[in-house]
């Protein structure tokens, strides 16, 4: 539907040190990111995360998926940093 | 009837009431784990902690985890719940709790259910420290 | 202070009571096993049965098994019951509950005292059948 | 204070099988039996005990011992048929 390169239109939710670091709870945002590992390297450059991309795991719609899996208009993106439960 | 149930928890736990529909003539042995908040951690005094949860996805994997469980150890039933938002020393921050004819499939999956808890549920760990910053703390072998 | 307890009951056990002692600040992880009656046993279905005790040497073997997990496995508290008399189905005949800093510490020990408790306590069960005669069952592994 | 292969006078308890093939808790016995595993054939004589020497063991004074012990006047002794806790 749009064009190569045109930004797609995705919500974003963060939580713990990504939530502090992002000063927001979520987000909508136009990225012309190809792959999630893209898209953390843009916020990464945006708001200065610092756990590195290799430390984090991405949930697309409330699923685990690859990082390198492209990126759709309209998804429920949310990275996940190391966790701690127990 | 298999009872399999992972839920999240805003109150105190109380096990005794958790383990209830465990109940199963058939079973011989029940094993039950309790995580508590501890008072030190890593040479630092631990005042408090905050458990902040993707909720939706912590339930998914907290189902699929006690799923797991009860197939692979053959188990006659498992629940699992977890604490969230801020607990005080002494607080029970996680219970696990696995019935079985026999104890070492009990055993097993209990074992099973909470390091997969730890390393697998998409929560995160906030520990408030005497004289030292808050710090998000983290399972070294994070996975999913 | 480090809690080291061996006790037998004629009365039903109550985990919820029996685990107050083992509250301590310092510890991570608490472990319990219950060893419960169940309704079927090698193919025959179990009534109910008997534990007959020689008290003296029980509570002693009792105390060591305990202190022992203590020691080997950096436990920071350690309590066991056992019942004796007639049991009904679904009954607690024993309870196991352990503490420590960290959580494999707490599965060991508990596993560990109930694995002793069952080759090694002069205790012995008698199990009443559904049309079988009533047997004295034991631990294949018998040893002091 | 007594002469060789005089009687020695001990007390026995029983318990579970023992108990029930031996019709009695507890006895007072005169025994002329060297060691424990002497005694115990001697009973296993007087009472048909089923459980063979082998699976048994020996509490004295409430202590476990050897079934080579020798046999002391007045000792305490219960035999120990197979266990089952939990």
């Amino acid at each position: 539907m749009s064009a190569p390169n045109s930004p797609k239109i995705i919500h974003l939710r963060y939580f713990a040190l990504l939530r502090e670091q992002a000063h927001t709870e979520s987000e909508e945002r136009p990225t012309t990111a190809g792959t999630y590992a893209e898209l953390y390297q843009e916020l990464q450059r945006c708001y200065g995360f610092s756990l590195p991309l290799g430390q984090m795991k991405v949930a697309v719609n409330d699923t685990f998926v690859d990082l390198s899996t492209p990126v759709q208009e309209g998804d429920d993106v949310v990275f996940i940093p190391p966790v701690a439960g127990g | 009837m298999t009872i399999c149930q992972f839920s999240l928890a805003a109150e105190p736990l109380h096990p005794a009431v958790l383990s209830r529909p465990l109940a199963h003539l058939a079973a011989g042995a029940f094993v039950s784990f309790e995580g508590w908040v501890r008072n030190h951690n890593a040479g630092k005094t631990v005042l408090a902690l905050e458990y902040e949860v993707y909720t939706t996805l912590a339930l998914k994997e907290g189902e699929r985890i006690v799923a797991t469980a009860i197939e692979r150890f053959d188990l006659l039933g498992a629940i699992a719940y977890h604490r969230y938002g801020t607990l005080q020393l002494g607080d029970i921050a996680v219970w696990v709790g696995t019935t079985a004819a026999h104890r070492r499939q009990a055993f097993a999956g209990t074992a099973y259910i909470i390091d997969e808890i730890k390393c697998r549920l998409p929560i995160w760990k906030k520990e408030y420290y005497a004289g030292a910053p808050a710090t998000w703390v983290y399972c070294r072998e994070h996975r999913h």
